[in-house]
């Protein structure tokens, strides 16, 4: 196969090949300059800030309750988890106390956002494949389940502005959790059904077996996280290695690649992480503590402590961090994203040199880049 | 050999896995909605478009001019024009402009709104065909009094009460029902007269000319906009 | 939305050296620590240790910081600060490395300079980049500095305070806008 | 007889309208000629049924960069179908493609890879603003790198609000554009097609309009020919 198209003495005149920024497969406005010695790539340069929307900036000039509501637009995809990394921050700047139960509902809505993310790359990454509109279908229907629960809990499907400083915004009505319990009693048969078309089929196994292997060394120096590096088989979960929230609390396995860490081990790791987050959501719902649900008044003038603080969370895509430096007044001095999509993208060339155009959006598509976290 | 011809085993039997889940899903319910004829059942909390509320048992106004909202908000899509009465020494609000196409429906507004004034809607139908149709003034962002109680019902917020009598000498205590009416103008029941509104635009009777001869309206104006609203 | 008017961070006061300022000052780098960002240990080093020291904490088996999480410019008007995060893949320890560079002192007040690590660890390619492109430290020995998320031949550093924006076509305020 | 006479009478009010639309640099290259009277008598026939036809396969192109664009994936998919309203096929490729959903942030960087998306779409075209950022600018309305509004670009049909609209209120504007190119008239397109054009065009490098170029360059000139 394309090893052996590597080794061919066949010498053909090199190509420069423009990819994106308006593509299908780039999942937004990704352009790569591809160098190409026939079918081989031999040279890429990511060419990324197509999307760059200065929210960085923003953090600047909004005061941190307006602030609070801009966020999830920085990865849209897990909304939760961009809100989450912030008020983490936040929060430990400013000491304030955060009441079990909303714990218990970032978690829980956290893990219903990861179980969507990854429904929407797995419906993506069979695109890239060359599933067209027809595999994605199923995913997209358990994720409008999830975007229902998600709208009469937070009020819109993808810019939820729930977790607060604090807390979180509203406490559902316990009709909700009944809603969550039937989703989740029948989401396990959906991965089923999703497996039995995707994961032995031999198309996606030739697309997948052997193709992009990122090496622990390589994937380490390049600062890899998330289920990517998990694929490689490093075992690295911030909700493990360095818990937060009442992740100490809760019992669930980390996913881990089994092979050498290729396209099919990152996405055999989703799909359990996929189950494991199914498991997470029904132990919150048993573990359900009654009380408060924000330890800080929600004002316009809100304001934390001076003080800087890192804080990170394990993201869809990897470690979220959040980097707040404030003085004290309302709005933040420096604000600071170390986001997962931008370190996973990098490593992005080492995996492609030397693969055949064709395995291009196989590799991007498993290591799962949404562009605006790249680009904030 | 063998081994390729159980490969090939394998292959056709994942395959025709793959093809029976497929094959079973068209035998169920389908999952679409069916958008234009009916619609999407969409839960209390869900923000649309802006609205203004009046207050679902008198029918006043509740925005009460403290421009909160304008400042909260991050795209500052709001505009308030308001004037201080020169005779009751209180802020009267004369516009009310919410650029749709700048609003990013954060409900960050709704959130510090102190009377529950501006909410969000169920509304999401506000496509169009020019910019500046996107721009509502305070005519378009009233709701009626049906439409209010309805949010004030669904959203589960404690139902507002009426303002407080302005200091007038001539009635000073007065039953507070009957009371915030008052600030509907004498030129209201001139309008119900010549056009006889609907129901709907009753909130054209606030614009700035009137509001600022503002008089204490006697109970006969209070009677006159019930008729109104049973026409 | 004047960014000048921010007052600064109160700055913090020294502390006695931890876990990794004692490992360093072994080794014949000194430091000096700042106040904890979140009980995480914050230190001070030169410009001219800095290749050194980071080499030394990814490396050595004793500290084995092996993963850079971001490096980030901050412009605190006089001075701007690089800042380096750095975890481990392996253990828990965490350690936060500023690097100060006093404005006033280079010729080119456009930009500051400062060592590129992106020669031994990748992870700060990008990174570096990035922080060139909107704060505007110009990292030396750089393999490939040049604009990331701006287009390549943008005018000035968006994240630094005294930042001008560029008012054309594509961004005045519209007649129509409240703003 | 009668319906041809009064669609000549038309086609003569359609031309001194038009005349009013051409811009003046380009007025004295534009006649009038007998054939576009002809054009203008037939597209009042033909209009009606390609209008039509045209309105119940719009195909869009699958042009997304940011949040928008997942909301536009959800209206292709099983819960809301877009194709019941003849626009599931979605285009890779602009030269196949009608419509322009312009689905999420457009930055500076972006605008001239919109400009070109544009121009190769081929007559008719129609454009839909989707969402806050490509209306006005919406929550980066003040932020250094973002076009504020789509609209100063390229010329827009349809303005839906949202951040991101609900995939309904796609299917709304969808609606609402089919009604707009029922009613079209294709000889008074084809005058208009100067006005279609991209509003300014911007440099790929540094994002400037080539008007605001253009005008600097001028000013250079000026200068340089006064000091001489």
């Amino acid at each position: 196969m394309s090893t052996n198209l590597e080794t061919t003495n066949l010498k053909t005149d090199e190509m420069i090949i423009n990819m994106g920024p308006q593509h299908p497969a780039t999942h937004g406005v990704l352009r790569l300059i591809l160098k190409l010695d026939g079918e081989i790539v031999r040279h890429v340069e990511p060419v990324i800030g197509h999307l760059h929307r200065a929210q960085e900036w923003q953090g600047q000039n909004r005061t941190l309750f307006q602030y609070q509501a801009l966020i999830d637009r920085v990865d849209y995809l897990s909304g939760m988890f961009t809100s989450l990394a912030f008020a983490h921050a936040c929060e430990q700047i400013d000491g304030c106390q955060i009441p079990p139960r909303a714990q218990y509902l970032r978690a829980l809505v956290c893990e219903m956002n990861r179980i969507s993310s990854h429904l929407l790359w797995l419906g993506t990454f069979l695109i890239d494949l060359g599933a067209l509109f027809g595999f994605p279908f199923y995913p997209f229907r358990e994720r409008e389940k999830l975007l229902d629960l998600f709208e009469e809990i937070a009020g819109q499907r993808m810019m939820f502005n729930y977790i607060r400083i604090g807390g979180v915004q509203r406490d559902p009505k316990p009709s909700w959790f009944e809603k969550v319990r039937k989703f989740t009693a029948e989401f396990p048969d959906r991965i089923d059904e999703y497996e039995a078309i995707v994961t032995q089929n031999p198309i996606v196994l030739k697309r997948t077996k052997g193709v992009g292997i990122l090496d622990k060394s390589v994937a380490m120096d390049y600062g890899v996280t998330g289920p990517s590096i998990r694929g490689s088989g490093i075992n690295y979960d911030l909700r493990k290695t360095r818990p937060y929230g009442i992740y100490p609390e809760l019992n669930f396995e980390i996913p881990l690649g089994q092979n050498q860490g290729d396209t099919w081990d990152r996405y055999m790791c989703r799909i359990l992480e996929m189950r494991q987050s199914n498991n997470l959501i029904n132990q919150c719902l048993d573990k359900m503590p009654e009380g408060e649900i924000s330890g800080k008044k929600q004002i316009a003038g809100l304001r934390i402590k001076a003080g800087e603080g890192f804080s990170a969370i394990e993201s869809p895509r990897g470690v979220l961090g959040c980097y707040v430096i404030s003085n004290g007044s309302d709005k933040a001095y420096r604000i600071r994203w170390r986001n997962p999509s931008f370190c996973n993208l990098a490593v992005l060339p080492s995996l492609l040199i030397g693969r055949p155009i064709s395995d291009i959006m196989a590799i991007f598509g498993s290591i799962d880049v949404i562009l605006p976290d790249v680009d904030r | 050999m063998s081994n390729l011809l159980t490969r090939a085993k394998d292959s056709i039997y994942q395959v025709l896995r793959g093809l029976k889940t497929v094959a079973v899903h068209s035998l169920r319910i389908p999952t679409t909605k069916e958008y234009p004829d009916t619609m999407p059942p969409l839960p209390p909390h869900f923000r649309g478009r802006l609205a203004l509320n009046v207050n679902p048992e008198t029918n006043e106004h509740l925005c009460i001019s403290c421009r909160q909202c304008e400042r909260v908000c991050p795209d500052k899509c709001i505009e308030i024009t308001a004037h201080k009465s020169p005779e009751t020494n209180k802020l009267e609000l004369i516009d009310f402009k919410i650029d749709h196409g700048l609003c990013m429906f954060c409900g960050l507004c709704t959130e510090v709104c102190p009377t529950d004034c501006i909410i969000n809607t169920n509304d999401f139908e506000m496509a169009d065909y020019s910019r500046e149709a996107l721009v509502y003034d305070i005519r378009k962002l009233t709701l009626t009094q049906g439409e209010s109680s309805h949010y004030f019902a669904a959203k589960e917020i404690a139902l507002p009460k009426p303002k407080p009598a302005k200091p007038v000498a001539s009635a000073p205590i007065a039953p507070s029902i009957a009371k915030p009416v008052e600030t509907k103008t004498e030129a209201k029941p001139v309008e119900t007269k010549t056009e006889a509104k609907p129901a709907e635009t009753k909130t054209e009777t606030k614009p700035a000319e009137t509001k600022t001869e503002a008089k204490p309206a006697e109970t006969d104006t209070d009677t006159k906009s019930t008729d109104n609203e049973s026409k | 939305m004047s960014q000048t008017d921010t007052n600064k961070p109160n700055e913090t006061k020294e502390m006695e050296l931890g876990k990794f300022g004692k490992f360093l000052k072994d080794n014949g780098i000194d430091s000096t620590r700042k106040d904890d960002s979140i009980n995480v240990e914050t230190i001070v080093i030169s410009v001219k240790d800095l290749e050194p020291a980071l080499r030394l904490l990814k490396t050595s088996s004793e500290t084995k910081l092996n993963m850079l999480l971001t490096i980030s410019g901050v412009d605190y008007t006089d001075r701007i600060d690089s800042i380096y995060h750095l975890w481990s893949y392996d253990h828990n320890d965490a350690l936060v490395i500023k690097v100060e560079l006093p404005k006033q002192s280079q010729a080119n007040t456009d930009t500051v300079n400062l060592t590129s690590i992106a020669n031994f660890w990748s992870a700060a390619n990008w990174h570096e980049r990035e922080t060139y492109d909107l704060v505007g430290i110009r990292y030396l020995r750089h393999p490939y500095l040049r604009r990331i998320l701006n287009p390549w031949d943008w005018e000035g550093h968006p994240l630094r305070r005294d930042y001008k924006q560029l008012v054309d076509a594509l961004n005045d305020k519209n007649p129509h806008s409240f703003r | 007889m009668s319906e041809l006479l009064n669609n000549d009478l038309n086609s003569t009010d359609l031309a001194r309208e038009n005349a009013a639309l051409i811009s003046p640099e380009l007025a004295d290259t534009v006649t009038l000629t007998s054939i576009d009277k002809a054009i203008n008598m037939l597209s009042q026939i033909v209009s009606p049924i390609a209008n039509l036809a045209r309105s119940n396969s719009v195909w869009p192109l699958t042009f997304g960069t940011s949040c928008c664009a997942i909301e536009m994936m959800c209206v292709g998919m099983s819960a809301f179908d877009i194709s019941r309203f003849g626009s599931e096929v979605f285009r890779a490729t602009p030269r196949q493609a009608d419509l322009i959903i312009t689905a999420g942030t457009i930055t500076r960087k972006m605008a001239s890879a919109l400009i070109t998306l544009y121009e190769q779409l081929p007559e008719p075209k129609y454009v839909i603003a989707m969402g806050a950022c490509t209306i006005t600018g919406g929550m980066f309305n003040d932020s250094y790198s973002v076009v504020q509004g789509v609209d100063r670009i390229i010329p827009v049909d349809v303005y839906l609000p949202g951040c991101p609209p609900r995939p309904e209120a796609i299917l709304d504007a969808l609606l609402k554009l089919q009604q707009k190119i029922r009613t079209e008239n294709y000889a008074k397109r084809r005058v208009q097609a100067y006005q279609q054009r991209p509003v300014c065009y911007v440099d790929y490098d540094c994002g400037r309009p080539l008007e605001d170029l253009l005008a600097m360059a001028m000013e250079d000139t000026s200068l340089a020919l006064d000091q001489k």
